[in-house]
């Protein structure tokens, strides 16, 4: 259990961060410069935060009031840094071994013979870091970390090099590992798909404050503010104010691309102002020309952009009497795309489920 | 017995031909040995005041051993008079012009003299006393470059970068080095006197004794003479 | 306390600034080639370059007096030609000073090349700058913490220098007669006095200086 | 037009590469360590290969037989380094312009603007590279490049290190000045799904050699060797040998799973050991007690482990009397997911449509 | 050609190998410090440490020798606690050569320390060792180039050292003359033979040397 409070000043750039982790893996996803590392670094000890106070399981690691600072070494606590920072004048084995030198010869041995077999990197041991490729190099720092069997495990992006081969099963090993020897850790990543499969929690950061620290599915399905949403790729975002209520099942919410309809128990004042966002996946396609559409959320637009990908599409809709510059982002599915024989310019139909629009805040 | 079978003896650059020889014969008659330390008068003085373990110091001017007298760190009833000193004049052999009187320094074609450095090195005083005297130091003094000590002098006539230079007798007395001197020119500059004196913290007295008083002795007095110097 | 003369201190500071200012001309691209080159004979020739560190200063000294002089074939072809003579000139100290101090930079520099990662380099060639472009603009920048502390050892070794610069340049007071050597004679001929001073004015203009480029060093 | 047919041989590591680049961008696919790196740097002439020839519209930048060697500042080819290579003494701006100091003053100062828009840097300009966090570095390492209107770009995983919101625009809007200007591109990636939306080409390295190089589509559809199939995350592959063909319209392959049914084309001799492969997201799955089970292609089996994504889920599936390590990987959606209602040790029949099993080689 | 005396060269690589070794034991942590630490009035310490470069090696000898001879404090304590009086042996060689030329190395240190990641150190912290192992299994090897660039240096200065030496230790043949002082002699007689058979050695020990330290400098 890690508690996190704290402040930290720089020219330009002031973190002010509180969190809790708990067993199991959290990933802090935030965009770059939003502080990441920096928070990383003062849970580690290698960065005094300015104010504020960090404890793991009890034991107070950092407290400006008490004028406690325990220094990294003591902390227990792995670090696997962003650049990997290898030891360059020493070869792999020597490299994974660094942190467990006090450790009986045999000792040594069999942990490192065990981490270089679950790293895949036989037949690397003599090789210096500048001899190795960046995915190599990534793993080597992994396994020097895990030698030193730490009670915590701070990753900064630990799979952004390598290729996604090994990077899926390294992930899933990582995790074995992790809960085997019931080691919480802490990932950052830019990935939100890795975020998401990875992690238990997510904690999201922004310009150096939290802005939402929870369960993974309330961080994808109730976002706390805009910002979240668009961090996690909510894509369509819409405004606008509560219609009067016509019937009681039924909120609709006036926006500049029409008006929709949320689930009929939202509880929301006719004239507030609110957020909310569908996700690509979840708007559903169809033929302008298909007979039986939905009476409701529906919205027809144009295909202005196609990007592919290897299962589907994502589609560039624009309303011909929306906004300008909008876009709907709508995903479709390979046989979908085909049956519908969409391209560039094609003009379809979309429906919103009132289930899948998400309210933000 | 061991103690006296061994003294070191600070000598100033201009003995280093004499007091090889004076060693030998020393070690010959008494059965101690010597070494020497050589050096200008100038940096002996420092080290034997910063109490440089010697037991003789044997200098190239008198006062520096009567100022060490005076701060007691020489026994004052051992400082003697060994040897005195005089200047040549030594042209460069690949000089344009060759030379033989103070008054050829004048000569446009001797663009570079060497003299020791008159601050530091008696022989070099000595020098310039003799041109300020002979009248010409004026006429000259923009073409004399100072050396370090007197044997550094010798080197830029030998290396042929100075047209002339006024140097020890001795340090050319015997050898193959053409050098002119004469009579006259002991009116130019004081005589150069040489004094030597035991050290107060000798731990070999007796024996530095014995040596200051073999250098005094006629055998000492002559090997002096072999090397050019005058007796005072 | 005595009349203070300045004329040793500029000249000092004429002849280290001047003999500084040839070694970095020179040593730079020397340190560079050897971090960077790859060639026979290589480790022979950078032990070469240290030599002058290794030579007891005034046997240096002695034979520059012997190459230059005016018994050399350049002194004759200067003396002949252009009726100079470089021996106890201002301008032989700064020779002197360029061979005892030239070894430090090119250490320093050859140290400061080797540590820079070529990949800098190589971002600079495809983005088409031209090397000689590209020395100036990423290479000296990336190697200057340790190409100033070169300098910094050069530039003090020169302005310390006091056999080599004796030897070639004599000891003319208000000519050739630099700070060390002013500090020499007055330290032997026992003007304990006068040494200090003297001592401490060249100790605190070295401080200055050195601090200065301290603070140029800190440019990148 | 890049023709490329390359040796370069280092100790433990041969490469002996040959493709063609056209117009449009070309995804280099592979492991770590495979050399991806390394040709790069021989095409932009940063090292020279032992053998071969390296010629870009017409022009020879390199050729062992003719001895020409064209210096990397003459090729006019980008070059966006896997570390940045940023120069730390320069800032921003100055970083940005460092290869268009020749041009005029105001025409830098135009390019730097516009490049800085474009790479979202604004308020960064006088900021020294380590001042930056890692996605801001790279970004001005992409605008570096661009300011020098390249012939050709080649981008060392240009996108590893940014976070998904600036990564997706920042993929559109590099494609759209590839595009615009008409610069070719070859992106090295670890990340297929990149590698498949960011290129219409994709060629596939492996240890030095070049497995296949062809249109994405085929080689996702048809990899031509189990390599490429596994590079390209086919997931399911499965080898067997042609059954003896007992109607006209089927060809069954009898595998170690039981026996499955290809297209009716296949045209296979029987008693052939063929490798064929079917991706997690075509395989459908029912519940065992559903009724209208197709009738071949079935395949019963128990979850072993489950990892959830943002809108779907990955099931590992193992047949109680299959090989003891194998897996079979499902992709589900969500809605489906929910319906069947999957745990662990959930018991489901799964179907390969025939047209969905991709043959290798 | 005279028979040669190799006492001299003996004694040189005695005193050199013993200076550098002291230089190193206490230039290295001084060069960390003023590389990391910050502190008020680091850059005259720093300076400070430059100084013994600046300074004539005569002069640096005579205060050397006014500090440590028999009128100094720390003379008569060695004195009368243990009869020792250092002027005049070979140990005050080495002193000597420890003062001219340790400045080499700490500002060579300072550079190489200066230019590591401190990543690397804090991977190292992360991994739980201590800072002193630190020091040695991470810090010394990424800055070897540089630390031994300056050994080289330090090394070389030490074993050229000429008027520094010849203040404090004299020219006593068999017991402190060393090789730049033999040679010094030999050139000031006018033995040239022997002056250059002596600057062949002394040139390619230390070339030899250097190579060796060369070598060494590989090694990470
Ligand atoms: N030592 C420092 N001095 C000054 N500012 C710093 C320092 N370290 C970080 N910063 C600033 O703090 C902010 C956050 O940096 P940080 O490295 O934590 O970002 P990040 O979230 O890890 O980004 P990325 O995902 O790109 O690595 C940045 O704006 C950066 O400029
Ligand atoms: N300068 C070199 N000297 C020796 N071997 C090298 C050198 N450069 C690369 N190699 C070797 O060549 C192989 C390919 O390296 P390369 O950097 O091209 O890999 P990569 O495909 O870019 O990997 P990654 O995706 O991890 O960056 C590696 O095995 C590496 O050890
Ligand atoms: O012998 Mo001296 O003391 O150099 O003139
Ligand atoms: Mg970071
Ligand atoms: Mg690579």
């Amino acid at each position: 259990m890690l508690h996190v409070q704290i402040q930290k000043k720089f020219a330009g750039f002031q973190l002010d961060v509180g969190f809790t982790v708990s067993s199991g893996v959290t990933a802090l996803f935030g965009p770059s410069g939003s502080g990441k590392s920096v928070t990383l670094k003062s849970i580690s000890g290698l960065l005094a935060p300015d104010q504020g106070e960090i404890s793991l399981h009890d034991t107070v690691l950092f407290s400006s009031r008490e004028g406690i600072n325990v220094p990294p070494q003591k902390r227990r606590i792995g670090y696997l840094f962003q650049n990997y920072a290898l030891f360059p004048h020493l070869n792999v084995a020597e490299n994974i071994v660094y942190g467990i030198r006090h450790l009986p010869k045999e000792e040594q041995q069999e942990k490192r013979t065990k981490l270089i077999q679950m790293m895949q990197l036989h037949g690397q041991e003599k090789k210096k870091p500048g001899e190795i490729s960046g995915g190599q190099q990534q793993r080597v720092a992994l396994a020097r970390t895990l030698a030193t069997d730490p009670q915590l495990i701070l990753l900064d992006e630990p799979f952004s090099a390598l290729d996604s081969a090994v990077k899926s099963s390294l992930r899933a090993e990582l995790l074995d590992i992790l809960e085997a020897k019931n080691i919480p850790a802490i990932i950052v990543t830019h990935d939100l798909n890795e975020a998401y499969s990875m992690s238990d929690h997510i904690t999201i950061i922004e310009m150096g404050r939290i802005m939402q620290s929870d369960n993974k599915w309330n961080i994808i399905n109730a976002p706390a503010n805009i910002a979240v949403a668009e961090l996690t790729r909510a894509k369509n975002i819409f405004s606008g104010t509560i219609a009067k209520q016509e019937e009681m099942e039924k909120t609709g919410v006036n926006t500049s691309w029409g008006t929709f309809f949320l689930t009929p128990s939202s509880p929301f004042t006719p004239g507030k102002t609110i957020h909310f966002f569908i996700r690509p996946h979840h708007i559903q396609v169809f033929d302008p020309e298909e007979k039986h559409l939905p009476e409701e959320n529906i919205l027809e637009g144009t295909v202005t952009n196609i990007i592919s990908h290897i299962d589907s599409h994502t589609l560039y809709l624009k309303k011909t009497s929306g906004p300008a510059d909008d876009v709907v982002f709508v995903k479709v599915n390979d046989d979908l795309f085909d049956k519908l024989n969409l391209a560039k310019n094609s003009r379809v139909c979309c429906y919103f489920p009132p289930d899948c629009i998400g309210v933000i805040g | 017995a061991d103690q006296k079978s061994s003294i070191t003896v600070a000598a100033a650059a201009n003995l280093k031909n004499s007091f090889s020889e004076m060693g030998k014969a020393f070690t010959a008659k008494t059965g101690i040995d010597v070494t020497f330390v050589f050096g200008s008068t100038g940096e002996l003085t420092q080290q034997v005041k910063n109490g440089a373990p010697v037991d003789l110091f044997a200098a190239a001017d008198t006062k520096s051993i009567t100022g060490l007298a005076g701060e007691d760190l020489i026994d004052k009833d051992s400082v003697k008079n060994y040897a005195q000193g005089s200047i040549v004049l030594v042209p460069s052999k690949s000089a344009k012009f060759q030379v033989k009187y103070l008054g050829d320094l004048k000569n446009k074609d001797v663009k570079i003299i060497a003299i020791a450095n008159p601050e530091t090195a008696p022989y070099g005083k000595a020098a310039q006393d003799a041109l300020v005297a002979a009248g010409i130091w004026d006429k000259i003094k923009d073409k004399v470059v100072f050396a370090k000590n007197i044997d550094e002098t010798l080197t830029y006539v030998k290396t042929g970068n100075a047209d002339a230079a006024i140097v020890a007798k001795s340090l050319v007395y015997g050898s193959d080095q053409k050098y002119y001197e004469y009579k006259a020119w002991n009116q130019l500059y004081k005589p150069i006197v040489q004094a030597l004196g035991v050290v107060k913290a000798s731990e070999n007295h007796e024996s530095a004794v014995k040596f200051a008083n073999f250098v005094t002795s006629a055998d000492g007095q002559k090997i002096m003479k072999n090397f050019g110097y005058e007796i005072p | 306390m005595t009349d203070l003369d300045f004329r040793p201190l500029l000249l000092s500071l004429k002849v280290s600034t001047l003999a500084t200012f040839f070694i970095i001309l020179i040593g730079t691209p020397i340190g560079f080639v050897l971090a960077r080159a790859k060639f026979k004979g290589k480790s022979i020739l950078d032990s070469l370059f240290t030599l002058p560190l290794v030579l007891p200063p005034t046997v240096l000294g002695y034979y520059l007096l012997v190459a230059i002089g005016r018994q050399s074939p350049l002194g004759k072809l200067l003396e002949n030609q252009f009726g100079i003579n470089l021996v106890f000139t201002w301008q032989a100290a700064v020779i002197a000073a360029f061979f005892t101090s030239f070894p430090l930079l090119v250490r320093s520099a050859k140290a400061a090349f080797a540590a820079i990662d070529p990949n800098m380099e190589n971002a600079a060639r495809t983005l088409g700058r031209s090397e000689l472009s590209i020395f100036f603009t990423v290479t000296i920048p990336l190697a200057w913490k340790g190409l100033m502390a070169g300098v910094v050892l050069a530039f003090a070794r020169a302005l310390g220098d006091f056999g080599t610069t004796m030897m070639v340049a004599g000891n003319i007071p208000g000519k050739t007669q630099t700070m060390p050597i002013a500090i020499y004679d007055a330290v032997i001929a026992g003007n304990t006095g006068q040494a200090n001073v003297l001592v401490l004015v060249m100790t605190l203009t070295a401080i200055i200086i050195i601090i200065v480029l301290n603070t140029v060093e800190q440019k990148y």
